[in-house]
């Protein structure tokens, strides 16, 4: 590539580059701002997510909801919970 | 007597050259300003130390069969170090401010003409004969514009392999400096009374939109700029881990132990590739001039283009959140945050200019795969 | 210009085929059921976002030189990220309750029914010409009903690689669905008599017996089957190191940062094996049929054998936790204590179930040896 | 491999493994049940041992065991704990 | 049937030969040693562990395609566990107590004795036609007298790497055993009045000093002797990461996450070079005789070194912190205060052990660097 | 190599060994000696460093020093911080 093709290709990328980050940004602006919309006025009707993440499937554990074991699942190692419940239980069970 | 001898000549004292010296000396340096002057130390105190290991003489850590090598290959070499640091940066990452106010976007993306023109600064310098830049050359040495110390390093370790070790350097170098670099262009581009315009309080974002705005992301990433694919998206998909809420613990260990251990392997990496050879030369000047004019340019776009969004708004803009656009993820936006606080002692423009702030982050990623595509 | 058509040439919706914008949404599905819907979102949030990754268009980062490529080699297919997994749930698991009552291990034992059940179909499917199975194939698809994540993984990416991605999402999935797909067989293959059955209060176990079993544990695997030696040898050191209690530090670091780091690495590995080729498909379709056959018939299995071991001891065996033999820990188990309560609110059988739990996985990882052994 | 004989190598396979893995476990209720009975009995006699696991050897230093700095060593970094204990020994002679 | 026999000729038991099952015993045993007598259990149960594994007859786990196997490859073969370990442990340590006391460096200098005395007898051996080893041998038999376990583990796989199992083994269970190994010697070597002695108080070390020490360190090995350079180096780099305090984040998972993760790998790769055919013979029993000798020989140089020292010295020396120049952190430095305050029960001596303590650390890596430099 | 020479070699190394590690602790002594009297001569007219660290670059934001947000850049992760920063902001807005 000889010096002048490098200075072409140079101008090129510049603005092919800054405008396709524009273009890029442009949309995003436009798909976000559709998604917020969208998204409130569904939330208005159905109500909003939990902040601390969607509880575990409740068709059969449903009416253990409201001690929240199911919670657990996702994010903390269950084993030991488990493990450190049935402790807690022997130990009462003894006193 | 004569093994005697040998281990004389296997000393560094008799084997040193002077180059290895000198970048001692400068790696000594980096450390000095971590150290002391608190420049992105997370970073600078592995890069630093990874330059001195790599020029000890006849020790050979940095060259084939070295722990510093092997890092490099491993890491570097495939791009998977910075792809590890920018899901980890997307799980530290929260888009509600930036949800709030979309259009502080476009400040994000006028940031990134920082990154463009230095390329074209440094394709003309070529031209004039002054340095002898290739094409790949540039575009590495603009991305230091992206004020992104993983980006930097993604784009130059496919483009300039050879200048990795420079182009680093100035990014986290400038980085740390953008206290001092931004302030003064930021009074000269704005009155006293644009500094003083208080923005509107933001919205609430629910969980629903920061859940899906990764994969929204991610969506157009795909569809259109799929160089920026790999960056992109596991920036998105830290990000969602964070949001998404149910594998807290996943996003957990990526935001501490893993981005942790990455960090230290990729500087102690990025530190071996400052030898002597590729970095005691005119070209590493260019760079380190090269790199402030893109910091420069990019604070200068990004400030102008708000105090256009202010016109054209409905909603006041304040023209000091511009400059965040630049990325440099929080200091840029402290920075902003600091400016409107001495123009007015009650304008707290902190979570306005995160938007800007990691808009920043999505638009010189964008450019990164812009480059990848068109140079490679 | 004609740069500007190579960008659009470049672009994912000029490339984009109909079979991985099909491969993306089935992604998105994955990450709706998994945040959504909680379906087993440890693992499936990686799956489905490493299922969206591999399949953008000329990106290729599932392809050889991109991230998940090679977290797929380096992790996948040496065995390296399942066994650690396990070691990590060896490190978890508490084998008290089965030492209590080893005759639950009769339990694990028969619910692996499931899996030679399943591949006895997948072969007759083959031998009536409706799908094309080979052993290793229907080997690799009877381990769904092993219900465990890693065995299954491990077992796959042995005997049937190009049917890992639909093998690991239906183990998943239907772990997820345990709570569906388990209680009508339950309430179907027992009496409201047989549920309401109290059971003993299990004997406290000393910690010399939980550090010894491990040890035992792995003498026999190592006389009896070699090729179930890789599994469960990681998954008893883990299980040591929890219970010697003299290696805290080690035993805390696999339990947290290092299983998680190794999960997100195995699930975005696994997901870059959702390609359009290898799963869009007849045989994925047979795959999920089979997948939820051997949920099933293990089940059943679990639930008769714990019927006669009932008529059979002393003491009273609900047949509840049979159904927990399947592992799938320790959602079946919770499973067991949720109908034990529907039928008599003060039956707590969620302690006697854990052991049939882990019994399970003894079972599967036993099974998956025999497989190895037999079909290479 | 013709299609018969992967019915026969698939029969085969599903009476061995199930087979098998009733026998691999059946040996291991033997085992287990025999390990706990031995256990039990030779715990009778001797005693158990600490759930929090074994203290360092105690050879010579035996009479520091009241403090229990040997139990330090096997799962914390001792040199932090010991520089910590210097600080604080500092703290308090200046004091 | 011909299945059944392939089946029962897979099994273990059909394929064990004896030197599998001597090791698996010695596995075992080694399991015993850490858990019931807590020998240094962080490393003796993974070593453990991986030899019971290493010896499975037929499973494979520690040939090529095993995953201790590739364990051992990646990261011993190359250098980096240990690397990385002694990377955590300068992490750990603090170099106090040594600044505070320079001259405490040439107690860990004699302690070095252990190491040289070891050779000369090993070579001696060999000379005498009773053992075969080479001069790569003797030196890493040698090093067992470091009483460090990276540094010895580093020096075998560069020199000696099929004597490696037996001196990792060697090196921990000695440094388990200094507690029984070294106060015969002491109180042999001193007087009821010497152990009585008191030192003066420590004085204040302040943070710069414990930062810049490190770096004079690391230049004094770069210029001396770079074959220290990647043991020293990483020891340096995780001290100052450590006492810079403004990457407290990355010190931190150098510290406990990555430590203990290493060290899990390190262990289990270190147990699979306990092989029949490397391990049961002459040789290992020479290397344990040897050993013994290494550990023995240090102490009583640290001791008489001390005795020295507090003849020319105007401040009082106790010799009993001579032994704790072998290094075999915190273990020897609490054996030297043990004996100080059985003599004067208000003699502390712990502080004033840490010195040399850390120096026969310095020292060690000095002499490592030494044999790798002469042999190699 | 024969017998002999492996000898001879083993003496080399032992002498040369056992000198070369006290020549190198016996510098590191002096040079441990020199660095100590030189900062704590340094640290009388400077003063010492403080032992958490020092602060983040202060040209600019300095005077924000007494809240000492700068600190925290340095080994805590910033954004989590700040996005704690922003919802406490609105929590207590909306109270
Ligand atoms: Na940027
Ligand atoms: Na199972
Ligand atoms: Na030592």
């Amino acid at each position: 590539m000889d010096d002048y093709n490098l200075l072409t290709d140079g101008l090129n990328l510049m603005m092919l580059g800054m405008g396709f980050v524009f273009v890029f940004l442009t949309v995003l602006v436009l798909a976000t701002s559709i998604m917020s919309w969208a998204i409130t006025k569904y939330e208005k009707s159905v109500g909003k997510l939990p902040e601390e993440g969607i509880p575990a499937p409740t068709a059969v554990l449903a009416h253990s909801k409201l001690e929240k074991p199911a919670r657990l699942t996702s994010d903390q190692p269950i084993i030991p919970i488990l493990t450190a419940a049935i402790h807690k239980y022997r130990r009462n069970k003894k006193n | 007597m004569e093994k005697f001898l040998q281990l004389w000549e296997n000393t560094g004292l008799y084997q040193i050259e002077l180059g290895q010296a000198v970048m001692i000396a400068i790696g000594m340096l980096l450390l000095y300003l971590a150290i002391k002057k608190n420049f992105e130390p997370l970073l600078l105190v592995p890069i630093g130390f990874g330059a001195v290991l790599a020029n000890i003489p006849a020790a050979g850590i940095a060259e084939p069969g070295g722990l510093l090598h092997m890092m490099y290959t491993i890491g570097i070499e495939s791009g998977a170090f910075p792809l590890l640091i920018f899901m980890g940066v997307g799980a530290m990452t929260d888009f509600g401010p930036l949800l709030a106010n979309p259009k502080t976007l476009f400040l994000g993306a006028a940031a990134q003409f920082g990154i463009f023109a230095t390329l074209g600064g440094a394709i003309l310098l070529s031209y004039l004969g002054i340095f002898d830049f290739s094409l790949g050359d540039a575009a590495a040495i603009g991305i230091i514009g992206s004020a992104d110390g993983p980006t930097a390093i993604y784009v130059a370790s496919k483009l300039a392999p050879e200048l990795l070790g420079a182009i680093a350097v100035a990014a986290y170098a400038y980085m740390a400096l953008v206290p001092l670099i931004q302030p003064p262009i930021m009074r000269a581009l704005t009155t006293e009374a644009e500094r003083k315009i208080r923005m509107h309080q933001q919205r609430h974002v629910s969980q629903r939109e920061k859940i899906l705005f990764p994969l929204l992301l991610l969506v157009l990433v795909a569809f259109l700029l799929p160089d920026a694919a790999p960056l992109l998206g596991m920036f998105c998909f830290g990000n969602l881990m964070k949001e998404c809420a149910v594998v807290d613990r996943l996003s957990n260990t990526t935001q501490n132990s893993l981005i942790n251990t990455v960090t230290i392997f990729l500087g102690l990496a990025v530190g071996s590739r400052l030898h002597a050879e590729s970095f005691l030369n005119s070209t590493t000047l260019g760079i380190l001039s090269l790199g402030i004019v893109a910091f420069a340019v990019g604070t200068a776009a990004g400030i102008i283009m708000a105090k256009i969004l202010n016109k054209i708004s409905k909603e006041p803009i304040n023209p000091l959140i511009g400059s965040a656009g630049v990325s440099a993820v929080p200091m840029a936006a402290r920075v902003s945050n600091k400016l409107g606080l001495e123009a007015d002692k009650h304008n707290f423009l902190l979570m306005h200019a995160m938007g800007p702030n990691v808009a920043g982050v999505i638009g010189s990623a964008v450019a990164a795969g812009i480059l990848i595509n068109f140079v490679s």
